[in-house]
């Protein structure tokens, strides 16, 4: 029975339908507004089967702070559940551990906290991301060479962890020489800039790892800008690198942080809600767009935003696969 | 007593040598040999002239805030204006206008007319520029929540390509709008009344006042040249981009702020010019191009690009006494 | 004996021009001792060399005959020094109490003793006659009031010397003579007195001793017995003066200028009102009955209601300045510093502005022709130097003179006055004088509010007497007089007619 | 000087005095109160001793950086660099706290760093004299830079107990604001800190007065530093850890309050309890637009709009009278 649940912090109190917080930190860009897309269709197919009756969203604005208060409040107003991208991995363990002790579910995805008290993670392996990218380009450069490293901003830990997992290979690779590595936000003006910047203090540049979000598309279009070959280069799911990627013949290799990651955690909340039990952790496996899919991906572009990310497809099954693993 | 002495074209050449712009001027030309010695490709021409286009979309996006903030006023939502600017440009666009001309004149009207919103609240409501322009930053995030994404198609804009990618004679055509819209503002600012009323506003809006000078729709114009830059910038950083996103715009409000005032203007308003302003936003990416390529960790960088801006303003920046 | 405070051979410059050049002063206890010369002779700079606000290039400041080495306003304070500045050493968000003890604070445990500090500044406004609460934030009072509080910050010090610069120029009559009075009992207790005013009458009456200062250079120093105001005009400015007031002569010409039935605004209510060309109206009053709200009503400044109103043929009000400008109204304010002047800009720009701001926008603008027409100005006014330099290094006569002059291009029709003379030299106020009269002789109307009663009966052709709001007077010009014009404006009358 | 004669004490001046000072905030001191009894309606559970506590937690670093920033801007400066001094105080804290230095160690390092960084700040603002606005900026940048070599991710630890009791289910972060408030008032009762509103306003006349001016804005750049690194002890106790970009969104947020609360940008005009009001109603409004079921678009247009009017109202009620 529910009574003895098996999922941290479901205490079987609470009756469908339910009502889901969604703690967002900054709901403007693209791919979080993606993501809502995919949370409030999820939430529109539980409510046919009488399961939620409510999505409540807040945006922090960016602010960790800010969505700290924010959850307090979804615990004032006793949501069942709470699924959280969160602003810091850090700051919100408190607030979170307050709200897993209230009986509510917490489902923490792509950005997540270092606690312990919730439900359930949901995310990529930010550290493998960082490892496969890094194979894929000493590979492709043929295990020596001078690269140029673009990471995410400073200071936040998802941008570190990918960083990191590309330390191991790049140590075994003594021949490949790191020239340059910037820390940008996650976007393409930005890179564009720092990577001219260092074409030009770099003659020689045999390949760029970029760990993420449009850094990518920067890199390509700074290349070509400047009338230099187009180097092998790592990338995300964006829209507009994998556009250039076909439009320029790149060697390339993406990966993503697939948005449908939003209306899964919204599925484990209630089926952790009614009781199942579900993984601490749900490892979604990185699916890999290289130069081999990359058609199947372009097909679809037009279903998705001109700067927005095409994400591969999801429906239920594939949920409860993934629910399944141990 | 000499300088009285001296022949007019003298005290006119010593005026400019030691003017402000002048000043900034010359920190960016020893900031670029200082560099290219330490960095070959620093000093390459293709590398400066990509500075100079970059600069020009802080100076454009600048031109508007050196306006407003001669005028007393500052103005926080030019960042959300540029995103906006970027954004709805793809969504403003006809098949019926093959130049593309028809959708940025489109953009860059929406934005002055959101600026000219800001002079209203600032002149009409009375509220402090800061707080006006900062909720209609506020305002414009919940626009672009809708806006956002909107469109499927991409920015196939022929003008907007042709001014982020063109080089006509060599010169990007972004550096090109860049010196029209300099020529325009230097003129609007020093040779026209209208300028004269802004300095005015800016250093005595009571004695401005009751001198004549009709505050209210010299603040909404203020504002709205304010918008329109920044409007211009949107399309100009959306050409270079190839795509808007959410969050284009947002290196540029600090920026904006930082080149005006590193060009010797005023943060009090009443005193400056925008012929401090072009040099201070080619100084401000010449900072951030040279710290781009100095190996070292995020920190040291941050604590680098900070050391360097408040060197160069102790070089260039005190602030004349008043009151 | 040895004079309790002491310039000898002082000399100083700004940016290489010198504004004063080996002067020597010295104030003796129980002395008032006169400081008078044009406006920019360098007055206020002495006594700042004086009071340690500034540091001479040359020269010393010397307490009971030491000399000082580096002299600051702290140390000045701890010698006994205490300055009346022209209501510009204060807070306008502060109290009255916190702001006469600013610098001198009682002190308990380290705290600001609020209660001491009560007692001492209500002490000190009872002797100038302030009775606003102590708690009044500065800001809300009026110009005057502030010279007052300013006063009193002074006397809390309780100074062995006294230097007041130009104390009078925004005090009413009464509040003139409640100081007049008390420098006297200060005099009678060994205080040293420095004055600057340029209302010779008051420097007669109260003075023992004056120095001349022409220039930056000393040249007189003399004792004030046997000396009448033309002598001390003739010491100022080197030659004899002529008449102060130009003769009267009428040039009222039939025809109104301004008109208005039933007008309110700030505290002026219903009011009835003609203005005729070709006539000086003066506004008179005490301090701060409307007379300024009146000026700024028909100006367009504040807003204003009327039952009808005529300005230059054009029925209504304008309602805004521009408007204002445009029916050819012009309006010199009262209080330079904040209203009439952009301080750090060149005094050029200064008197370009209103012709500027009246320009199409975007019609491209004539140096050339601007400074043409500045350097004439600057000639027709007498305004030295250099045009380009910022208003603010102007002494405070020759910034009024800016103020004014900025509106002659402009060929006003009427022009209103908010005591325009006030901090002005006598030469300055006599050409002032002689424009006015020429305005109107040719035709135009002149609306002058003055605090300076003799100048409202010397210069007017009528005088309207303003009480709680209301024109209470119109004073003919045959029935002019200085005893008219007080009473009226007491309220006299109004009890003898009760009685 | 016998004839300045000597008055009875009068003790009420220092109350009257503050009374005054009420003036300008009244309206903004009714649009908070609303506000309040939006939020008690909204959600009772504000009653309870946990409710109120949760509350307060969440206004408490906000209402720090709004007096902060207010400080400053009553002697005619501003900071940008608030926010990177909040995490600078945040990973100080969570790298010291738990190691050799303790508790007390590492709330004095905090504190320190707090007050050097902001003397020198202000020594290079007031003694250079170079524009307030781009000196904070550059600072930012360099303080910022100094938090992220301190603590280059998001890590470090602060004892439980510390937690607990700052952020705990007891309202201590209240306590803790009247006592800083209890402070400011103490400070502002000194010659040195009466002296802010004239060094801001009147620097000049103030100077010819006998004011300290350098040493006054000097000594608000202190506290202003001080306050801020607090702040960010705060936010670490409150999250547990550190983060060395957790503060960048108070520096709009500490301006946006201070200008709210009616302090003005020449120096010498508002006060603090306008300030403190003013982080109050940007704090308020994140939790009742929750209550009230806005949706992040309307969340974004309410929020502005209510900045707006509460600027605005005060404005056309003042022309109405
Ligand atoms: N700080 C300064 N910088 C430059 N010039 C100055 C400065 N202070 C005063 N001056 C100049 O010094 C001269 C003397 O000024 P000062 O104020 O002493 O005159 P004053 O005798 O007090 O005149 P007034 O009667 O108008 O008050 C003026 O010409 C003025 O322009
Ligand atoms: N920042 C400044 N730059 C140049 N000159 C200044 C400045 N500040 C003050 N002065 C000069 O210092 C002198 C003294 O100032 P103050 O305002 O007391 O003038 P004042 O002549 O007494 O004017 P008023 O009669 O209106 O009081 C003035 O002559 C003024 O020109
Ligand atoms: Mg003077
Ligand atoms: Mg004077």
């Amino acid at each position: 029975s529910q009574a003895d649940a098996a999922a941290k912090c479901i205490k079987g109190d609470r009756k469908a339908p339910y009502t889901i917080g969604w703690a967002n930190i900054y709901s403007v860009p693209t791919w979080m507004k993606q993501t809502q897309g995919t949370i409030e269709a999820e939430v529109e197919a539980l409510k046919k089967q009488g399961l939620v009756d409510k999505l409540v969203v807040t945006d922090a604005q960016g602010d960790a702070n800010v969505q700290i208060q924010q959850i307090q409040s979804m615990i004032d107003s006793n949501v069942d559940a709470i699924i959280l991208i969160a602003g810091s991995s850090t700051a919100p363990a408190r607030v979170i551990a307050d709200a897993c002790a209230k009986g509510i579910a917490i489902i923490n995805f792509d950005s997540l906290v270092d606690t312990d008290q919730v439900t359930a993670k949901v995310n990529t392996d930010s550290s493998q991301w960082g490892d496969q990218a890094a194979k894929f380009l000493i590979d492709a450069i043929g295990g020596k060479g001078k690269i140029l490293i673009l990471n995410g901003p400073a200071g936040v830990s998802v941008s570190d962890d990918r960083r990191k997992g590309a330390d191991a290979e790049l140590k075994a690779h003594p021949d490949v020489k790191i020239l340059a590595e910037t820390n940008t936000p996650y976007n393409v003006a930005p890179a564009q800039e720092a990577v001219t910047s260092l074409l030009f203090a770099n003659p020689e540049i045999d390949g760029i790892l970029s760990l993420g979000g449009a850094l990518s598309a920067g890199a390509v279009l700074a290349l070509d800008k400047q009338g230099r070959d187009q180097v092998p280069i790592t990338g995300e799911n964006a829209r507009q690198f994998l556009e250039l990627w076909k439009e320029k013949g790149l060697k390339s290799w993406a990966t993503m942080q697939p948005n449908w990651l939003g209306a899964f955690a919204t599925y484990t909340a209630v089926q952790a809600l009614e009781g199942k039990d579900v993984p601490a952790f749900v490892k979604i496996p990185l699916p890999v767009i290289d130069n081999s899919n990359i058609d199947q991906y372009l097909a679809r572009a037009k279903d998705f935003p001109a700067d927005g990310y095409i994400y591969s497809p999801y429906d239920e099954e594939l949920f409860k696969k993934l629910l399944a693993q141990k | 007593m000499t300088a009285w002495t001296d022949s007019a074209g003298g005290r006119r050449a010593r005026a400019i040598l030691t003017s402000r712009p002048f000043l900034t001027l010359a920190i960016v030309v020893a900031v670029w040999i200082a560099a290219s010695i330490a960095s070959r490709g620093f000093g390459a021409y293709g590398h400066l002239r990509y500075l100079v286009e970059l600069g020009a979309v802080i100076g454009l996006v600048a031109a508007g805030q050196t306006f407003v903030v001669i005028a007393g006023g500052i103005d926080l939502s030019v960042a959300a204006i540029v995103t906006v600017s970027a954004i709805s440009l793809p969504l403003l666009s006809w098949q019926a206008d093959p130049t593309g001309l028809a959708s940025v004149l489109a953009v860059v009207a929406l934005t002055t007319a959101i600026g000219v919103v800001n002079g209203l609240g600032v002149a009409l409501l009375r509220v402090h520029p800061m707080i006006m322009t900062l909720a209609m930053a506020t305002f414009l995030q919940g626009l672009l929540i809708i806006i956002a994404g909107g469109s499927a198609v991409t920015a196939e804009n022929p003008l907007v390509h042709w001014l982020g990618n063109a080089r006509p004679a060599g010169i990007p055509a972004g550096i090109l709008l860049w010196i029209a819209v300099s020529v325009l503002v230097l003129t609007l600012m020093h040779a026209t009344p209208f300028g004269a009323r802004i300095f005015a506003m800016g250093a005595n809006p009571l004695a401005a006042s009751l001198s004549g000078v009709p505050i209210i729709s010299t603040t909404l114009a203020v504002y709205g040249i304010s918008g329109f830059t920044a409007g211009l910038a949107g399309v100009l950083v959306l050409g270079m981009n190839g795509q808007g996103y959410v969050g284009i715009g947002d290196p540029y409000l600090l920026a904006s702020i930082a080149a005006v005032v590193l060009g010797g203007t005023s943060i009090l308003g009443g005193l400056g010019t925008y012929a401090g302003t072009i040099p201070g936003a080619i100084l401000l990416v010449t900072i951030t191009a040279l710290i781009t390529v100095v190996n070292a960790s995020p920190g040291w960088r941050s604590i680098l690009f900070g050391s360097l801006i408040l060197g160069l303003l102790l070089l260039s920046g005190r602030e004349q006494a008043r009151r | 004996m040895a004079p309790l405070l002491a310039a000898r051979g002082v000399s100083k410059a700004f940016f290489g021009n010198p504004v004063l050049r080996d002067v020597s002063i010295a104030l003796q206890p129980g002395r008032v001792h006169a400081l008078l010369g044009e406006n920019g002779a360098g007055k206020s700079t002495l006594i700042n060399l004086l009071s340690g606000a500034l540091r001479p290039d040359s020269g010393t400041i010397e307490v009971d005959g030491r000399a000082v080495a580096r002299m600051t306003p702290a140390l000045a304070r701890q010698a006994g020094i205490a300055v009346v500045q022209q209501e510009l050493s204060l807070t306008a968000s502060l109290s009255i109490a916190e702001n006469i003890g600013i610098g001198a604070y009682p002190k308990r445990f380290g705290l600001v003793d609020y209660k001491e500090l009560a007692a001492r500044a209500k002490a000190a406004c009872k002797l100038v006659g302030l009775d606003e609460p102590l708690s009044t934030p500065v800001g809300n009072l009026s110009l005057g009031r502030r010279q007052m509080v300013e006063i009193a910050k002074a006397l809390y010090r309780r100074p062995r010397v006294l230097i007041l610069d130009e104390p009078t120029s925004s005090l009413s009559a009464t509040e003139t003579k409640i100081l007049t009075d008390l420098l006297g009992r200060l005099r009678g207790e060994g205080v040293a007195i420095l004055y600057i005013s340029h209302r010779l009458n008051e420097v007669m009456a109260l003075c023992q001793h004056v120095t001349v200062l022409k220039d930056g250079t000393c040249t007189a120093d003399r004792s004030l017995e046997g000396t009448d105001a033309a002598g001390l005009v003739r010491l100022m400015v080197g030659r004899d003066p002529g008449d102060l007031f130009p003769k009267w002569q009428p040039s009222g010409s039939p025809g109104a200028a301004i008109s208005v039935r039933g007008f309110s605004a700030g505290l002026m209510h219903d009011v009835d009102l003609d203005i005729g060309t070709g006539e000086v109206l003066g506004i008179g009053g005490l301090v701060g009955q409307g007379q300024e709200d009146l000026l700024l009503g028909l100006y367009g400044a504040i807003p204003a209601r009327t039952v009808s109103a005529t300005v230059n043929g054009v029925s209504g009000l304008p309602g805004n300045v521009p408007k204002a400008n445009a029916l050819g109204l012009a309006y010199v304010p009262a209080d330079r510093k904040r209203e009439g002047l952009h301080l750090i800009h060149p005094i050029i720009t200064n008197m370009m502005l209103p012709s500027l701001a009246r320009l199409p926008s975007l019609k491209l603008r004539s140096r050339k022709a601007e400074r043409q027409k500045g350097r004439d100005l600057a000639a027709q006014l007498s305004i030295k130097g250099d045009l380009q330099r910022p208003a603010q290094a102007l002494s405070g006569g020759n910034q009024q003179k800016v103020a004014l002059a900025k509106w002659m291009p402009h060929d006003p029709l009427v022009l209103l006055l908010n005591d325009p003379t006030r901090g002005v030299d006598v030469e300055t106020k006599r050409e002032i004088y002689l424009m006015l009269r020429a305005f109107a002789a040719a035709g135009k109307a002149v609306v002058l509010l003055s605090s300076d009663t003799p100048e409202l009966v010397h210069l007017c052709d009528r005088v309207a007497v303003v009480r709680e709001g209301r024109v209470v007077r119109m004073i003919e010009r045959a029935a002019l007089s200085e005893e008219a014009i007080v009473s009226a404006a007491m309220g006299a009358e109004r009890r003898k007619v009760a009685a | 000087m016998s004839i300045i004669p000597y008055a009875r004490a009068d003790g009420a001046l220092y109350w009257q005095v503050q009374a005054r000072r009420n003036i300008g905030v009244r309206s903004l001191f009714l649009v908070v109160l609303a506000f309040l009894i939006a939020y008690a309606v909204l959600f009772p559970g504000l009653f309870t001793v946990s409710g109120f506590a949760k509350f307060t937690q969440s206004w408490f670093p906000l209402a720090l950086v709004a007096m902060a920033q207010a400080i400053l801007m009553l002697t005619g400066g501003i900071s940008l660099a608030i926010g990177a001094t909040v995490s600078l105080g945040a990973v100080i804290a969570a790298t010291t706290m738990g190691g050799p230095l303790g508790i007390a160690g590492g709330a004095a390092a905090v504190a320190l760093a707090g007050l050097g960084i902001g003397a020198a700040t202000g020594f290079i603002v007031v003694r250079l004299r170079l524009p307030a606005i781009v000196v904070t900026l550059a600072g930012s940048f360099i303080i910022g830079g100094a938090a992220l070599l301190i603590l280059p991710r998001p890590g470090g630890s602060i004892p439980a107990w510390l937690s607990d009791l700052l952020a705990g289910d007891t309202p201590a972060a209240f306590v803790l604001l009247v006592v800083v408030v209890l402070l400011w008032k103490l400070y502002l009762a000194t010659p040195l800190g009466l002296s802010l509103y004239a060094a801001g306003e009147n620097p000049v006349g103030a100077y010819r007065s006998g004011v300290p001016v350098d040493a006054a804005r000097v000594a608000a750049y202190a506290i202003s530093g001080l306050l801020s690194t607090g702040a960010g002890l705060f936010v670490a106790a409150q999250t547990g850890s550190g983060d060395p970009v957790i503060g960048t969104a108070f520096t709009l947020n500490s301006i946006a309050a201070a200008v709210l609360g009616g302090i003005g940008f020449l120096g010498g005009q508002g006060t603090m309890r306008g300030a403190l009001a003013g982080s109050l109603l940007l704090s308020l409004m994140i939790s009742v637009m929750f209550f009230l079921g806005f949706t992040p678009v309307a969340q974004y247009v309410a929020q502005g709009l209510i900045i707006i009017g509460a600027v605005a109202i005060p404005q056309f009620r003042k022309v109405q009278q």
